[in-house]
């Protein structure tokens, strides 16, 4: 502690009090990040415990390593809280550039306005946060990905158009509480109220599990015998449901269809097979977008708001033909 | 020698005492008519052999570990790893027979090895609890907090947290096959359940185990090998979580060491204390154990057929640990 | 009257523990209460301290009508109670013991320790007691805790201080400066009601007794107008005969073959250098006073301490036992000292508690063999006359007596070639004691060896072939048959203690 | 009462095994600071410093709730649901001003802990099983309340400032936390009723029959915790600006590992605030170091590995305790 001036202590304390205002006043420009050959760049996750998490680690690492570039990695393992701790840790050890993975929209705002207190941009992946508090380009930097309340729009959409007159929905709902879950159900039950003639019977969590998720359909099937289409918030849980939906006797896809969210292999390979109807995708591999943002913003160009990062849409026309794309 | 004196008079117990040993003894069951009848009124389409079905099957991992708990329990000890142990023996399993580990062809012994190894496994590591807890004296609930942390990130470095698809018949013969008509994972439950019972009942080591449970020094003075009966229930507690481990596996036709038996040692806990075992140790409720996952099941399920919120069901099962403790210890005390 | 208490009832679950008692107590006036287990003493006086609440009944505390809900409430209006098992905080120090529940204050009502220390080691000092006040209490032997309970209890400026078998745990010379403190509160107005088994002590020191049975106040009055047999006439309700001698006429015979021997054992501070022999048939007695390393003597051989120096011999070959388990298995069974703490498994059954040594003995392939085992337990039952309801009643249910003698047939039951028997009839009222006595004296005819330690004089006295007497850790003397009284026990014990 | 028994059979306990525990971590935390300061740039600034504590205050509150806790025996593994609990309440209560934010979010850790301490004192509920429960509701009732999602703060008022704003170039968060371990030292140490708390510890029975007022003291012990676990909510709605009902997983663990690693045993009757203090940041400041010596680039440890070094950490601290204990006693 002794090696510390008073000054740069009392420099640093007032700066951490501004962070306080910064939440409503946004009145600092947009960090800059200088053109380099190699680069310290940090990536926030939220957790590990499912296999898109996995996947999108994995291509964050394999990207870094390509381009020669050192990557602090941290895990928040499912605490928001933990996470915001995580960015302030890179910030201390003074990373170039910050890739967050937000585990929510509203508290990860401390941790963007504390990187770009410390003049460190930030670029948000795969969640937003709340555009109230904080903006794209003037905050951080950008938002890549998709939209997880399009993601349940674009299902309801194509049941609208495929029911084939099966009316009778249950919905397997992501984790309680989490933002995709929250936004997956908010895009497809409004899109499905508006389309007309369905009805959700049951909605409940299967945690985006695939042993939750089979337990809970097993469940919901035999309370619902009339029900014939099963919407999973994820690849996961509607896998869990293909085997629910087999051991009460009946066939996925015919007697009832499945679908389902994320799109991996796994999945893909089930829409192949006809026992997911459909399945959006969403896109875990962010590593060469994510690199390809910030070299363009290191060249000084202006990074639009959102980088969208197109999902694909699997059902039986193109499965068949994508499955080797499916991450 | 002969001092006979009359004995005093059969104590005269009010009715309320009546009531609270019969509410205690019988408590857990009524509780469990009393959720079917509200079912059969409520739920719909809930008389039928595949509701039966699952919710045998659904309750069977739970039984399982919770047999396994209640031996520990009453030893006075309690075993937080059990999840992290299924996950463990989880994740081994499909290493194996995918022939990730050994340089085995044949598939048949690969199958066999698969079940065996991992369970000999997660059996060392439920040693590992009970020698943390018989040599250093370690309290059992910080002991276990050891594997409950690590042993799950064991399981996921072994396999980097991917997710392991199979499909092996042969395997999963465990949890999908049938025997006689019963699903397999059912029969596996009923097997550990009556075994656990007659080993508590009649075998010299379960009326040790109760022994221990119930006064630990008499029982060292009376040449029972305390660290031994300790060490043995927290191994078997390991084997029946591993077995659980490889039925959730089989069941899934994917190993995710991430989240299988997560918060598992919470249900059998649970299922233990509704049973009607105290934590407190010296007793030890197999059959009570057993009717207090069904209970724990069947309430699941009927919040889940009805349309129930998770968050709402969590505060009725929260309602339920309660009011079942409390009936057991009221009647204890009695 | 200082305190009244009339016509008390009180019932457990439907079972009457208290029918009618009633007590009186002057101010001043040290009271006996005398019974045998179960006649209610103790429920009595948890009503008055308020750990119960009585069914019926008055109670009156300095002419006032008085219900106490809480120990607290008592304990406000002047009652102090010392229990039986030391009611003190074990990890808290001497001082904040003797302060617990009413410490000196200073501003904002933090502690005031400067006031707390003193005024405990002052207190200590009038008992001539000077430790360390800052020390945990567990540091302290037996004595020296009661010694602090009573310190407690003076400051606390209780008008009745309740004793239960306040000597119990001390040797002669504690139990002389106990009734030293006893008589200075005497003086000082506070009465004092001593519950306790040892006859002699109460004609000492008692001004009046008061007798229960069954529940019941059977008798009240001065106690030099009580002859001993009345008293005892009274609590059993019939004529007993003095404790008849059991031990063997032709006392010391060397003849008979040595079954254990220890030759200069030691471990640990407290025992040093204790060496004694039990030869076959004979019951050896092992005295010495509190803290003399008797119960921690047998410990070692039956294998529950480590043996740090010295050899033990069990019918001539050298063992050292590392667990019980291995002395079980050469023959010995151990009856502990504490029945509750290291001996019945109190929720367990008659029949499992008496069986639990001979389990490994009783299977069949791991499992129980039921039917000799229910027949070995009724053949005790019977031979020991248990008193109880069925084999499958819990233990815990069992007076006293009985539990001992379930717990003598757990090893009886082994056929054990020695038994160690510690504080054989501790806690046990007077009838069921020469019952026990009597059946170890037969079990001996029967070859067995027994070492019986013991803190009762007239049970060594009555009941031992030999007697080796232990002081601070060592063995300081054998007395054989034909050379033990109290006087030569007595000076044997005192040894190094002058 | 066995727990008596227990305590007063063990004869011999030396008065300093606990302080030789205590000082053990201390070493360990001065230990693993050099280690840190040594291999790792900024890891000493000011700004990680004040970070660390600024986000590890709320584990420290809940930490010294559960000391007291297990001080008396008991166990509280409602802390991290409660916590969540009243991070929404805080949340919603913050429209109002600061100060209904924070005596909302607090009195809602109130209602808990009493509940809990109802459950063990009169029902006489084993607090394993007691704030099982709890932890179970107070998730539910979160959850309810929160409609399943995060609950914005408001940012009109002043109660951000509690969990982001500085004091005297200290984050406020600090200061809470530090002033309750301040408080709780007194209380503990030097006020009769932290006494009362240690006495019964060392056995119910016993510091019933002394007078002590234990059904009293236990609920009050109980209400203690859920008050701070309210206080740590508080500052976690305020510190990350939203009301959250899913955090807190595994914070009662965190928690008691602390006291643990403090010293203080799980049986009771003895403890130490400032230990326990240790004990916290030890524990957090291996998840900072983790993220520094991921930061070399050398070794990319994952997540998974992370979770086995604590177990193995957590291991080591307390078989060395337990042979510690040993030691002294023998």
């Amino acid at each position: 502690m002794s090696m510390i001036s008073r000054r740069t202590f009392m420099m640093a304390a007032t700066a951490m009090g501004a962070l306080a205002l910064a939440g409503s006043v946004a009145y600092a420009e947009l960090p800059a990040l200088a053109k380099k050959d190699t680069y310290k760049v940090g990536f926030a996750q939220t957790e590990s415990n499912n296999p898109w998490r996995i996947a999108q680690t994995e291509s964050m690492k394999a990207e870094a390593a390509k381009l020669g570039y050192q990557l602090v990695y941290t895990d928040a393992a499912g605490s928001a809280a933990k996470q915001v701790a995580d960015v302030n840790s890179m910030i201390a050890q003074g990373v170039d550039v910050i890739f967050l993975a937000p585990r929510e929209e509203k508290p990860l705002i401390p941790a963007v306005m504390a990187a770009k207190k410390a003049g460190i941009p930030v670029v948000l992946l795969d969640r937003n946060v709340d555009q109230s508090l904080a903006k794209a380009g003037e905050d951080y930097v950008t938002f890549i990905g998709s939209d997880f309340i399009d993601e349940g729009k674009r299902v309801a959409e194509w049941l609208a158009k495929n029911a084939n007159g099966k009316s009778k929905i249950i919905e397997l709902e992501g984790t309680t509480g989490s933002s995709p879950a929250n936004d997956r159900k908010k895009g497809f039950d409004e899109a499905i109220t508006a389309a007309g003639g369905f009805e959700i019977v049951a909605s409940q969590t299967g945690d985006f599990a695939r042993d939750k998720g089979r337990q809970v359909a097993e469940a919901l099937l035999q309370a619902h015998p009339d029900a014939d289409i099963v919407y999973a918030h994820n690849d996961e849980m509607a896998i869990g449901a293909i085997a629910a939906i087999e051991a009460a006797g009946k066939v996925p896809g015919k007697d009832i269809l499945v679908l389902s969210i994320d799109g991996g292999k796994e999945a893909v390979q089930a829409v192949v097979d006809g026992k997911i109807a459909a399945v959006v995708e969403c896109n875990p591999r962010f590593g060469p977008k994510a690199f390809e943002t910030m070299a363009r913003f290191a060249a000084g160009e202006k990074i639009e708001p959102w980088v969208i990062n197109t999902d694909k849409f699997y059902d039986a026309s193109n499965a068949a033909a994508e499955l080797s794309s499916a991450y | 020698m002969t001092t006979i004196e009359t004995s005093s008079p059969p104590a005269v117990r009010s009715s309320r005492v009546n009531a609270a040993k019969l509410l205690s003894r019988y408590g857990t069951f009524a509780a469990f008519i009393a959720l079917l009848i509200f079912n059969l009124i409520v739920t719909p389409n809930f008389v039928s052999w595949q509701t039966l079905n699952v919710n045998l099957t659904q309750v069977a991992t739970i039984v399982i570990v919770a047999v396994g708990m209640t031996l520990v329990i009453a030893t006075g000890g309690i075993d937080l790893s059990v999840g992290s142990l299924m996950a463990i023996a989880g994740a081994a399993a499909p290493m194996i027979f995918m022939g990730q580990l050994l340089p085995i062809e044949n598939m048949g012994i690969l199958i066999i090895l698969s079940f065996i190894l991992p369970i000999l496994l997660v059996m060392a590591f439920g040693w590992f609890n009970g020698f943390l807890v018989t040599r250093f004296s370690i309290q059992p609930i910080v002991a276990t907090l050891v594997l409950f942390i690590a042993g799950r990130g064991l399981a996921q470095v072994a396999t980097n947290g991917n997710l392991q698809v199979f499909k092996n018949p042969d395997f999963q013969f465990i949890a999908m096959g049938r025997i006689a008509g019963i699903p397999a994972q059912v029969v596996v439950m009923i097997i550990v359940a009556i075994l656990a019972h007659c080993l508590i009942r009649y075998t010299v080591i379960g009326r040790q185990i109760i022994a221990v449970g119930g006064n630990e020094k008499a029982a060292r003075l009376t040449g029972i090998p305390v660290r031994r009966v300790k060490t043995f229930v927290y191994v078997i507690s390991g084997a029946l979580a591993g077995l659980a481990g490889l039925i959730v596996v089989a069941r899934n036709s994917a190993s995710d060491a991430n989240l299988v038996g997560l918060g598992m040692e919470l249900d059998a806990i649970a299922a233990v204390a509704v049973g009607g075992s105290l934590l407190t140790g010296g007793r030890a409720n197999i059959l009570g154990t057993v009717l207090g996952a069904f209970v724990i099941q069947l309430v699941r399920y009927t919040l889940l057929a009805n349309g129930v919120p998770d968050a709402a069901a969590l505060i009725v099962k929260a309602g339920l640990i309660i009011v079942a403790v409390f009936i057991q210890q009221r009647a204890d005390k009695a | 009257m200082l305190l009244t208490m009339q016509d008390i009832s009180k019932a457990f679950s439907g079972v009457s523990a208290l029918r009618s008692a009633s007590l009186s107590i002057a101010e001043g006036e040290v009271m006996a209460l005398v019974g045998q287990n179960g006649a209610g003493k103790s429920t009595l006086i948890k009503i008055l301290t308020g750990v119960y609440q009585r069914d019926t009944g008055l109670i009156k505390f300095q002419d006032e009508d008085v219900v106490f809900a809480t120990p607290s409430a008592s304990q406000a209006k002047g009652i102090a109670t010392i229990y039986q098992e030391i009611n003190l905080a074990p990890q808290r120090s001497v001082a904040e013991n003797i302060y617990l529940s009413r410490e000196p204050r200073k501003f904002f009502g933090l502690l005031d320790r400067r006031a707390m220390r003193e005024g405990a080691a002052a207190v200590l000092k009038t008992f001539n007691l000077d430790i360390d006040v800052d020390m945990p209490v567990a540091h302290f032997n037996a004595a020296t805790r009661q010694m602090i309970a009573i310190a407690r209890a003076v400051t606390q400026k209780a008008k009745l201080v309740i004793m239960d078998e306040p000597t119990s745990s001390l040797d002669e010379r504690e139990v002389g400066i106990l009734f030293d403190t006893i008589r200075t509160l005497k003086k000082n107005g506070v009465s004092v009601l001593f519950i306790g088994h040892r006859l002699d002590e109460l004609y000492e020191i008692c001004d009046r007794v008061t007798i229960m049975r069954d529940g019941q106040t059977v008798a009240q009055s001065a106690m030099q107008d009580m002859p001993k047999m009345e008293l005892v006439r009274h609590m059993l309700g019939k004529e007993l005969a003095a404790f008849e001698a059991i031990a063997r006429d032709a006392g010391n015979d060397d003849s008979r073959p040595i079954r254990l021997s220890a030759e200069a054992v030691g471990s640990g501070v407290r025992v040093r250098d204790v060496s004694l022999t039990v030869r076959e048939g004979e019951i050896s007695g092992l005295a010495g006073l509190l803290g003399s390393g008797r119960t921690e003597t047998a410990r070692i051989v039956f294998g529950v301490d480590k043996l740090d120096k010295g050899k033990i011999r069990v019918d001539g070959k050298e063992r050292s036992y590392s667990e019980p388990a291995d002395a079980i298995a050469d023959g010995i069974g151990l009856v502990s000292e504490d029945r509750k703490i290291d001996g019945i498994v109190p929720d367990m059954s008659i029949r499992e508690n008496m069986t639990l040594a001979l389990l490994p003995k009783l299977k069949k392939a791991g499992i129980v063999d039921r039917a000799r085992q229910q027949e070995i337990v009724t053949r005790y039952i019977k031979a020991l006359g248990v008193k109880c309801a069925s084999p499958d009643q819990p233990i815990k249910e069992l007076s006293g007596g009985n539990q001992q003698k379930v717990l003598l047939a757990r090893w009886l039951c082994t056929d054990p070639r020695i038994l160690i028997i510690d504080e054989p009839t501790r806690g046990i009222d007077i009838g069921a004691k020469a019952e026990i006595l009597k059946l170890l004296r037969s079990l001996a005819d029967e070859g067995l060896s027994v070492l019986m330690i013991s803190s009762e004089l007239e049970e060594l006295l009555a009941a031992a072939d030999r007697v080796t007497v232990l002081s601070d850790g060592r063995s300081v003397a054998v007395l054989k048959r034909n050379e033990l009284s109290e006087t030569a026990l007595l000076s044997a014990m005192a040894h190094q203690v002058n | 009462m066995t727990s008596m028994l227990k305590t007063l059979s063990r004869p011999f306990v030396a008065k300093s095994s606990g302080d030789l525990a205590r000082l053990g971590v201390l070493l360990a935390l001065a230990g693993l600071i050099l280690f840190g300061a040594l291999r790792y740039d900024n890891f000493i600034s000011p700004f990680n410093i004040l970070s660390f504590l600024r986000y590890n205050s709320m584990f420290a509150l809940i930490a010294l709730g559960m000391a007291f806790v297990i001080i008396t025996g008991g166990i509280d593994l409602s802390v991290g649901g409660v916590a969540a609990m009243a991070s929404v309440v805080a949340a919603y209560l913050s429209l109002y001003g600061w100060f209904p934010g924070l005596a909302g979010g607090v009195l809602a850790g109130l209602v808990a802990g009493s509940i809990n301490g109802v459950i063990t004192t009169r029902l006489r509920i084993q607090p394993f099983i007691a704030t099982l429960a709890m932890m179970l509701a107070a998730y539910g009732t979160a959850l309810l309340l929160a409609n399943n999602q995060s609950v914005s703060v408001s940012y009109d008022t002043a109660f951000t400032m509690i969990g982001q704003d500085d004091f005297l170039g200290f984050p406020i968060p600090g200061w809470i936390a530090g002033f309750a371990y301040v408080l709780g030292w007194i209380f503990l140490e030097r006020h009769p009723a932290g006494r009362h708390v240690l006495a019964i510890g060392d056995g119910e029975a016993t510091a019933n029959l002394m007078g002590l007022k234990v059904e009293r003291t236990l609920f009050a012990v109980y209400a203690l915790s859920g008050v701070l676990a309210g206080l740590a909510g508080v500052i976690l709605a305020s510190q990350f600006g939203a009301g959250q009902p899913t955090e807190g997983v595994g914070w009662e663990l965190f928690a008691i590992a602390s006291v643990v690693v403090g010293g203080t045993l799980l049986t009771g009757g003895s403890g130490s605030v400032g230990a326990t203090l240790a004990g916290a940041l030890l524990l957090a400041m291996v998840f900072n170091i983790l993220n520094f010596e991921n930061g070399l680039g050398w070794i990319s440890l994952s997540a998974y590995w992370q979770s086995v070094i604590r177990g193995v950490f957590l291991l080591i601290v307390v078989v060395l305790q337990a042979g510690l204990m040993k030691k002294t006693e023998a």
